[in-house]
């Protein structure tokens, strides 16, 4: 069955997220959305999925939803950078110098705080270029790890992108390959990223292809859950049915 | 029946020079119907504050000559991409700017409505929100020796503006659930909201949403489609049409000055899901 | 249906030695049932944090040996006196204590519910709370270095209990306005709540008071007549000739012991000016 | 007509009250709670007047209501003491020593936060002794006034008692004979306060007796809406139609 880039990291996604766990997606990550989607209606029917937009939001405001994160009670969370570093940094600021910057990007919404708090993050970015995964950011938006004295239960959990997987090396955290996208070779993911990827001793693996299953069910299911949130991404961002017969 | 309710006209004139100004809404729920008589009204030296991540309610003001500056955690218009203005001010360097995050805005506006002068946030230590704002100040937990944590100063608008669903007659609000507009209006001085409709009490006690009570709004306008183009969940979508107009315009002074003095509310919109409630017209004004 | 309803008897057992616990309610809305329930359980060393001025619910506590040490604002039993076990507790020098604020207590729970380690709070710089809470601090305000101002750390409770009038079969709840529950759910690691009566979710949408999601409560309680003898609004007052004979039964453990060994929950008691809503008890078992 | 202490207490106060403040009474506090409606009855029409436990209580609990005193909002509060001192300073907690007590009272509820941001506080005693006015308190619950790195909008109006009402004076704050309930001496007041009254300048007057306009306003409307805050307080604590005929 064919299926998009999209497609290929929403399946790679949801895979990863557990039943049970409390699941938040922010704004504009109809990605992550549609993987938490998909992973509750799959494997994680008793996952706690918030998605900011929702109708049924219970909390006061996006507040008590961060506050529920500043107190440790979020498992999952998404973040994407418009730069990525070696460590999993993040830039949602700027290119160029911050003062006077080439490209001004819309900002860090709250990265900057729930990249320290969520316990597993998982970055997402659905184009790999050297250009996104700089050796140095333009600008630190949020950083992937802090030193002993801040409080900090969150953690990366890797770096999800058409071609493949980044994780942290369990060394010093620096991103090695972890997975390859079905016919992608890993030279050709560090050609496309700009700092050298840390030695992995263990080989990376090859993605699972979607599933008929996940397929159907992400695009229809999920897909009519999506379209209030987004109605661009529901009608687009995914294939038709018809549009792989 | 409160006195609170008055006109859009009466209401911009709260707006007063270098006054500091809170929104709140992104792509939905903008209070756009007040914003576009703001810029109407020649309000000027406004500094801006957006309460969470914004949309067109913050570019729109950027496009204009409103704004001194402003104080935000991200603008874009969303699935509509880049906020124009916002994105050519800040390369050209011709606005200050504060940056916030999110999370950190909104302790910072509790820390408003509980009247102290700081309040600690998770996260931040470390990424270059510390540098850019010397006012984040990282120091050592009193409680805990060994362990450091981000303080930011907290919010106190002059004045708060969010669009609203629903107002009864006593002037108590039901506004959107994601939004945080309950602790915006007791940190901000005043606050003003605008409705799509007034309803009873008892319709209002049984309507879904955050819930304002009246003590903590000063001024309500009756403003149907108030958050046009932007969505009004249960009312009307996005009219993606006339952001794509918008954005077209933005690319050009002439344009857009043309896109503000043509600007019509639309009579019509409402989702066709949507039962018509009657809204009552008379009595609203002052 | 949630999994989330359960019986006195289960919820109890929650309780586990040396737990912090914390109770609201006073003269109106305690969770006495629950704590009558511990008392008979047999539950000890519990760390007790009453949410704001308490009444029989801590001292019925006090009168028992569940406790090693209580927090608290202020502990009276209203138009009914002094609290007798908890004068008599505190006089004999029998119990640990820890004196709070109402307000910097409600601050407390909030930066609890906030995730960070303490708050400032107005007030009680040169009060002598500062003398016998070695953890108040005063400290300079670091954006006014003229300026000093304290702070109480937060306060995250292992678990929260709290009377309220109703919940849905979702486990939304609605609880008394006055009432600092939805804050309290949220600081607490646990919730239990007792409720009045189980409603459908309509009635519930409807229902006037301080609204608390099923997202933020642990487990629920059907326990009517839950807050006797204190007043529970709109459902019955409070129960004077009780009460009075709870204060006389204090002043002995003999007499004492037998007060709690024969009570008996009312089977009538409702105010006739309340419409008798319908109680569901089936199913209310886990 | 004829009327009791609580009754003249509550007229007293009530006529400091002005109309468009934002009044607040907390617990047990059934003579400032009466004082309050009954001046919104009579010349401030426009006061908001919120007291714990009334049954439109617009906050989210009492939290949002101390909220809003701690960033200034709440024009006047009232506080009781078992002790007060010369200078206004209350003492709820403890008589005796703090460790081992003679008496051990309910505690400071609110009153070490809000003494010092209600813009006006009004302290109130049901009875005027030499124990109740010490020299010295047993315990400091809460301050009339605060150093200058303190920022404390709060400030003490009066004492009101079935005696009289003392002020603070405007050099040292110390407290000063203003006024006396009818029939009493400012001697008599002397002798039932523990500590030295400061030198008043200008001679106390004597209160104006609770007009019969006051009273029946009190003795209806105000006691209906006390009935469900104070059924005890407003069955025994006000005179009776029949008591006075």
């Amino acid at each position: 069955m064919s299926y998009n880039h999209n497609e290929l990291m929403i399946c790679a996604l949801a895979r990863e997220l557990k039943d049970g766990e409390v699941i938040g997606v922010g704004n504009n990550s109809p990605i992550p959305a549609a993987a938490s989607l998909l992973a509750k209606e799959l494997h994680a029917p008793n996952a706690e999925v918030y998605v900011m937009g929702q109708a049924d939001w219970p909390f006061e405001g996006t507040k008590e939803f961060f506050d529920l994160m500043q107190r440790g009670g979020v498992d999952v969370f998404f973040l994407s950078g418009a730069q990525i570093d070696a460590y999993g940094n993040i830039n949602l600021h700027v290119i160029g110098d911050y003062d006077s910057p080439k490209v001004r990007l819309p900002g860090g919404a709250g990265a900057s705080v729930v990249y320290f708090l969520s316990k597993r993050t998982f970055l997402f970015k659905t184009d790999h270029t050297p250009q996104g995964f700089p050796e140095q950011l333009d600008f630190k938006t949020s950083v992937s790890s802090s030193a002993a004295d801040v409080d900090r239960p969150g953690r990366l959990e890797g770096v999800f992108t058409p071609l493949g997987i980044l994780r942290p090396s369990s060394y010093g955290g620096r991103l090695q390959l972890s997975a390859l996208a079905p016919g992608i070779e890993a030279d050709y993911i560090q050609q496309n990223t700009g700092f050298e990827l840390a030695l992995n001793p263990e080989p990376p693996f090859t993605l699972e292809e979607p599933t008929v299953e996940e397929l159907s069910i992400l695009r229809n299911q999920v897909r009519e859950q999506l379209k209030e949130l987004y109605p661009e991404f529901a009608s687009t961002g995914l294939l038709h049915t018809q549009d792989q017969q | 029946m409160t006195d609170k309710f008055t006109t859009l006209q009466q209401a911009v004139e709260w707006v007063s020079d270098g006054m500091v100004v809170a929104i709140s809404g992104n792509m939905d729920m903008s209070p756009m119907s007040f914003i576009r008589e703001l810029i109407k009204a020649g309000k000027k030296n406004i500094q801006l504050i957006c309460i969470g991540s914004s949309g067109i309610n913050a570019d729109i003001l950027l496009g204009s000559d409103s704004l001194r500056s402003v104080e935000f955690s991200q603008i874009s218009l969303g699935e509509f991409g880049f906020a124009p203005h916002f994105r050519r001010r800040l390369e050209e360097g011709s606005i200050e700017t504060k940056e916030h995050a999110c999370p950190a805005l909104f302790s910072a506006i509790q820390a408003g409505a509980m009247g102290i002068p700081f309040i600690p946030v998770r996260g931040l230590l470390e990424t270059d929100y510390m540098n850019i704002r010397t006012d984040f100040i990282r120091i050592n937990n009193p409680y805990n020796v060994e362990q450091s944590v981000a303080i930011v100063p907290s919010i106190r608008p002059d004045l708060a503006i969010f669009h609203a669903f629903k107002a009864d007659r006593k002037g108590n609000v039901v506004a959107h659930s994601l939004q945080n507009n309950r602790i915006l209006a007791q940190a901000a001085v005043k606050t003003i909201v605008t409705v799509e409709e007034i309803v009873t009490e008892q319709e209002l006690a049984s309507s879904q949403g955050s819930r304002i009570p009246s003590t903590y709004i000063s001024a309500i306008v009756h403003a149907p489609h108030g958050a046009h183009p932007t969505t009004c969940p249960g009312y009307y979508p996005a009219d993606a049409d006339h952001i794509r107009g918008y954005v077209k315009a933005a690319s050009s002074p002439t344009d857009f000055q043309h896109y503000l003095d043509s600007y019509e509310t639309p009579t019509t919109g409402r989702t066709d899901t949507v039962p018509a409630h009657s809204i009552e017209t008379k009595e609203v004004g002052v």
